[in-house]
């Protein structure tokens, strides 16, 4: 055969196969991150739905305030706070309902307790007892997801699954700044608008991944603007603002669950906290930033909204701050009771029924403890 | 006893048709990856299938290892039993943080409140003439990852067997495939009530006295090979074949070298820090009096998989495996 | 520390650090491929760039016709070609200079050839006697890369250190349409804008991977417009079409030289033969398809372009032609030359000096090798 | 002989100063990594660093692994020497890919003409109260892969001088920092001439005639302590330190068991599949003759790493490797 046998005819057309798959305008996320309080837009705001909010909100900043404390304390291993993000945390809860599916990240455990989680259980990560301490089923939240991203996947494909299977139900992940650099991130989204799986990715944008400022994560316009590049809407809304939050997810998780696929929002927030209580925030950013942020705190912005329309007044404040201190001394008085734990549960779970070797590794431990209990109650011991 | 009828079969035929029983007989198992719908995989393991069950059934993915594996956990998490194929071994390595991070640790993570049982089929080894990264044996990754039981089948009844054991294991299972067998030939009948095997059992392939040969998936026809040239040297090998790694069946293999006294592990995969090493360790910590000679080794050397025109120097043969008999010590034997 | 004092002030205003990082409208790519054959633009186009471009095509297809025949022969493991994308190989390689760095995946043998490297040398890994057949510095172009999207970190990391270094060096990456989908894109992508280094990712959209059509592998408007997520520009080319995408190649190149950061260039184009010649096509794909696209072949197109103005005559067909006979049938005498090959080669590159481990594996297999030559010589064996 | 003088320094410390000294030695050394700049790293190793070299020298680059690895291949490509940071052992799996597909195999493919001389440095193992995925022993991966270099240091003169040796390396590493030993402290001199060890060579840090101890990294400290520990029982035990996984020292280690006629393998790692297996079996091999009992192994438990309330029940610790001391068959000798 030669090359001139080989050649095709001419055709000085289009690339015949081309033809946008979307249009690309309606994916792309406003330029401006949504808000509602402080806003003409705040007016048609449910009331109910803004004091519920606000509640929550107050609830969780008390509860990121006592894990915080409960590390001092020593109880707890390690907590990665949300201060300053509870308007996120609280309405990836309270948009979904019970048969949908939560997917937090490590800093998410504020989300799984305001999605009705034991504030306990959902600790137990932090405290070091175990590595998930729930069913993850009993509320459709995923385990706790410390590799970054990782639970992207997860949550698409569970919102896939429960697709084909004919089920109304939508899943929500949450994932940081940082963690949309990941690779997990990207074939996570792919996934979800390629099969058009009923799942909502929130990107928390609080300027950090621990020390790593949001300009060296990337040079996008923002962060929602990826989503045109997976085929799916982007969205971009104020992080502080709860109502603002609520709404832009309402609206994400209604759109899956008419099968119209995924969305990305991106919610700018701000970590007030160090990453943990481990991390020295001084290193790698100063007060002022701090400050300019906590003037947008998110419960001072629905507080200030609330009272200005009337809707709530000094007892409705002291109302959500007793139920702030009740939920408080009830997590602090349960975490400082010693877990009980059972070396044996070590090797319970590694299989539905432990390897022979396993068997082998359990009895040796076993053993082990009762001679330690032997040698311990006879005062004796290596 | 009931007669039953064999059928000749490929290996690639015995597990298109598990997959296809296993498909047919639950409909919780979902098939996805790269080219396995219509154009049935690049093996043509998966041949058929699409068109069987339907796309939804079996699904050609993008093209992202970990995108494949993390969406096929987030499918088990809400009950369904999805078999993912990676298309040839080097091409799972990007899946591994969603495996060892997530697959493996699952169940253990949630306290047994969220196994995964997903199969993860990866054609495995060399010996098929295929450009870089077309022919590792990977092994020992899916070996030193507890939460994983490692299975790979070396006979076309196995294949079938196994593969339906796989699927049917609340666990995770890394199910290896040995390339160049899948167009071995043999007979068996799918529809013995005995063909599904249970995982993490050896078998005696071939009974002897002199010395043991340990071995599993492509290794295992080399070493039937070996075992019949030895017999013209005065040598009379058994033949193990692992058929599992994890778990491994300790006793199967520890009664044969208890009886023979010697013992050789051959495999494909690299020998540093390879499954050689680990079985040898716990064959001499078991069998450690009974042992005329040290446990030895035929592997794969520690190189990266060679190109095709050079794989032939690489991968354990008869001579190789002869050689190592003879090192046996058998002067030592009165 | 109460929640009250916790909280922080009230300021109802945007979030504090948000800004958009770019403005997304001159990243986004324009919705309908770039050509310049066939259009107006045609008649501003260097007539010696279009000649050079039509020798190249055409020597190029030749180059893909005789591999495909190696193959048949049993002189190559297996090509995978890209007859019918000779555009985009050819102008990837013309847009570089002769410092710059070209990184081809597998199908890009061409690329490498077009940039002068040995077709012999390109084809050593498909032949399988080594795995890179040339050493990467001599043409600066990188070993073809099997993994897939892999070679992109690579690409940018080396685009990184020239710029760190003072170097004026861009690099130029290949990937195909699915490898697009690969979490090693995203990360290329986002590192290259992030730091904004002097590299361009051309993705050639051949319609497949292997068997898996475009629509099933991303739901974007565009594989360009994945660039605005990354805050890089994105731009859609006729990847048929010689004149555009060397146009737009050289353009993303002279941006990237300038110090503007990298550029994702999606050319649009059709692999017309299978993916490899051990690849059916016919499984999942109709001659239908594939015949719209012969009618829109890259030589033709330039062909008529140069015929209808006169700048290319029947002589000039013949010597291109002749050309490519010329170097086939080079290629053909030298593939029919069995590569001399050294079993002990497979221990000399492993690491700079061979661990003890490997030396005793090395005097194995060469006392094995000299008792076969022995036995050989002898006649007997085992 | 000089006198040198000898400061205190804890091995974290002594990591910062081995990357100072090669940074400012050779202007082709860049760190990369997560928080490697303003922060200094999680664990403070890269303290100083971008405020003496710059952020160029020194990066913070975005959170992705393989994008880290990856752009480090190409950067070491264009002639620099990258030292890459994995902020946790876990967190280097999304890297794999490119650790075992190109890191590990870029010189062999070019036939030598592109080695990749990067140093990928991987805080690992637990005993620091580290929830899930921080407190992983992955050497077992690193060893079974050809190609790379695996050291690890255990004393604070290592870290150094195993670290300089391994960023002048013109092979890739894989440098395993023991976590929990980043605060160990000694005294040591960065500026005597001997401080940069060779890579490939262990080292007997105790030594004893009754049996061996062979261990490398976090075990080596607790290791030491049992052989303290075994004095009063009787039993006089010397201790090899590794320091290198690959190359493997045959023979310090088999000089020394044969030496002694017994040994135990001690490791954090995963029993099954981990590094034990190899060291066992090629001990075997060389020593088998002088051995009075197998060689045997004290290692994590074949389990996902446990939560940080029951790390202490997984990690070996003085008793296990005393009992496993025990079983070393001592009534066989006469
Ligand atoms: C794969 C992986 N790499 C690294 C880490 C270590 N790590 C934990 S949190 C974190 C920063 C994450 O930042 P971001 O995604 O913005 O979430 P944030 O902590 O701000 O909520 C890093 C690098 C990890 N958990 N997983
Ligand atoms: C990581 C990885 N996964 C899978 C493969 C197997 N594979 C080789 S080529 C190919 C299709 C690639 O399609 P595309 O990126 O569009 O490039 P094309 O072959 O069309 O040029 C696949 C799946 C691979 N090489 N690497
Ligand atoms: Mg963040
Ligand atoms: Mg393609």
């Amino acid at each position: 055969m030669t090359v001139m046998e080989q050649r095709g005819a001419y055709r000085p057309t289009p690339p015949p196969a081309w033809q946008p798959r979307t249009d690309p305008g309606p994916l792309l996320p406003d330029m401006r991150p949504y808000r509602v309080l402080g806003t003409e837009t705040a007016a048609q705001a449910d009331p109910a739905l803004l004091r519920r909010l606000y509640a929550e909100l107050v609830r969780g900043r008390r509860y990121n305030v006592q894990a915080t404390a409960l590390t001092k304390q020593g109880r707890l291993a390690v907590y990665p706070s949300s201060t300053g993000q509870e308007a996120c945390e609280v309405a990836a809860a309270l948009v979904l309902e019970e048969r949908d599916w939560l997917f937090p990240s490590y800093r998410d455990t504020l989300a799984a307790v305001a999605r009705g989680l034991d504030p306990v259980q959902a600790l137990t990560l932090l405290r070091g007892d175990w590595h998930t301490g729930y069913d993850p089923h009993e509320h459709r939240v995923a385990p706790l997801c410390t590799p970054l991203a990782t639970q992207l996947p997860h949550a698409v494909g569970l919102a896939h699954a429960a697709r084909l299977k004919g089920d109304d139900v939508v899943a929500l992940a949450l994932v940081g700044d940082g963690g949309t650099s990941e690779g997990d991130f990207h074939e996570a989204l792919n996934f979800a608008a390629v099969w058009q799986a009923p799942v909502v990715f929130l990107v928390q944008n609080n300027g950090f991944a621990i020390s790593v400022p949001l300009a060296k994560q990337t040079a996008a316009p923002s962060l929602a603007h990826k989503a045109v590049g997976y085929g799916m809407p982007g969205r971009l809304v104020d992080g502080n603002d709860a109502a603002a939050v609520h709404e832009v997810l309402s609206d994400a998780v209604a759109h899956a669950r008419e099968g119209g696929g995924p969305t990305l929002v991106e919610a700018v927030t701000y970590r007030i906290d160090a990453h943990t209580n481990a991390d020295d925030a001084t290193r790698y950013r100063g007060d002022a930033e701090v400050d300019t942020w906590r003037a947008h705190d998110p419960i001072a912005l629905l507080e200030h909204e609330l009272t200005e329309r009337g809707l709530l007044d000094e007892d409705g404040k002291r109302a959500a701050h007793d139920a702030a201190e009740a939920m408080a001394a009830d997590l602090r008085e349960r975490m400082h009771q010693d877990p009980v734990l059972d070396p044996m549960d070590l090797f319970a779970h590694v299989y539905a029924e432990p390897t022979p070797q396993l068997r082998e590794q359990q009895d040796r431990l076993r053993a082990e403890l009762a001679a330690g209990a032997e040698a311990d109650a006879e005062g004796t011991g290596r | 006893m009931t007669t039953v009828a064999l059928r000749p079969a490929t290996m690639a035929q015995a597990l298109t048709r598990a997959l296809r029983d296993a498909m047919a007989a639950d409909p919780a198992v979902h098939v996805l990856g790269e080219d396995v719908g219509a154009l049935g995989g690049v093996f043509r393991v998966t041949d058929g299938l699409a068109e069987e069950f339907g796309e939804d059934r079996c699904t050609d993915t993008p093209l992202a290892e970990a995108g494949i594996l993390g969406t096929a956990v987030g499918m088990a998490m809400y009950g369904l039993r999805p078999v993912v194929e990676m298309q040839f071994d080097a091409f799972a390595y990007p899946a591994f943080e969603q495996l060892i991070s997530h697959v493996a640790r699952m169940r253990n993570r949630t306290r047994g409140t969220m196994p995964l049982p997903i199969t993860i089929r990866v054609p495995y080894g060399g010996g098929i003439g295929g450009v870089e990264h077309h022919s590792d044996s990977s092994e020992a990754y899916y070996m030193a990852t507890p939460g994983l039981h490692v299975v790979t089948p070396a006979t076309v009844a196995d294949a079938y067997g196994l593969l339906r054991a796989a699927i049917a294991s609340d666990d995770p299972v890394v199910f290896l495939e040995p390339k160049r067998l899948y167009w071995s030939k043999d007979s068996w009948n799918p529809e013995d009530p005995q063909a599904v095997e249970p995982i993490g059992r050896a078998v005696v392939r071939r009974t002897g006295r002199s010395a043991t040969l340990i071995t599993y998936g492509p290794s295992v026809p080399v070493c039937l090979e070996a075992a019949e040239a030895a017999q013209a040297e005065g040598w009379d090998l058994e033949v193990v074949d692992l058929r599992s790694l994890v778990p491994f069946d300790d006793d199967t293999v520890a009664a044969s070298v208890r009886r023979t006294g010697r013992a050789v592990v051959v495999h494909e995969s690299g020998g540093f820090g390879g499954p050689g090493g680990e079985i040898a360790a716990r064959v001499t910590e078991r069998c450690f009096h009974h042992l005329e000679a040290p446990v030895l080794r035929v592997a794969g050397f520690d190189i990266p998989y060679p190109p095709p025109m050079l794989e032939r120097h690489h991968l354990p043969g008869v001579d190789r495996i002869l050689d190592a008999v003879e090192r046996l010590q058998w002067e030592a034997e009165s």
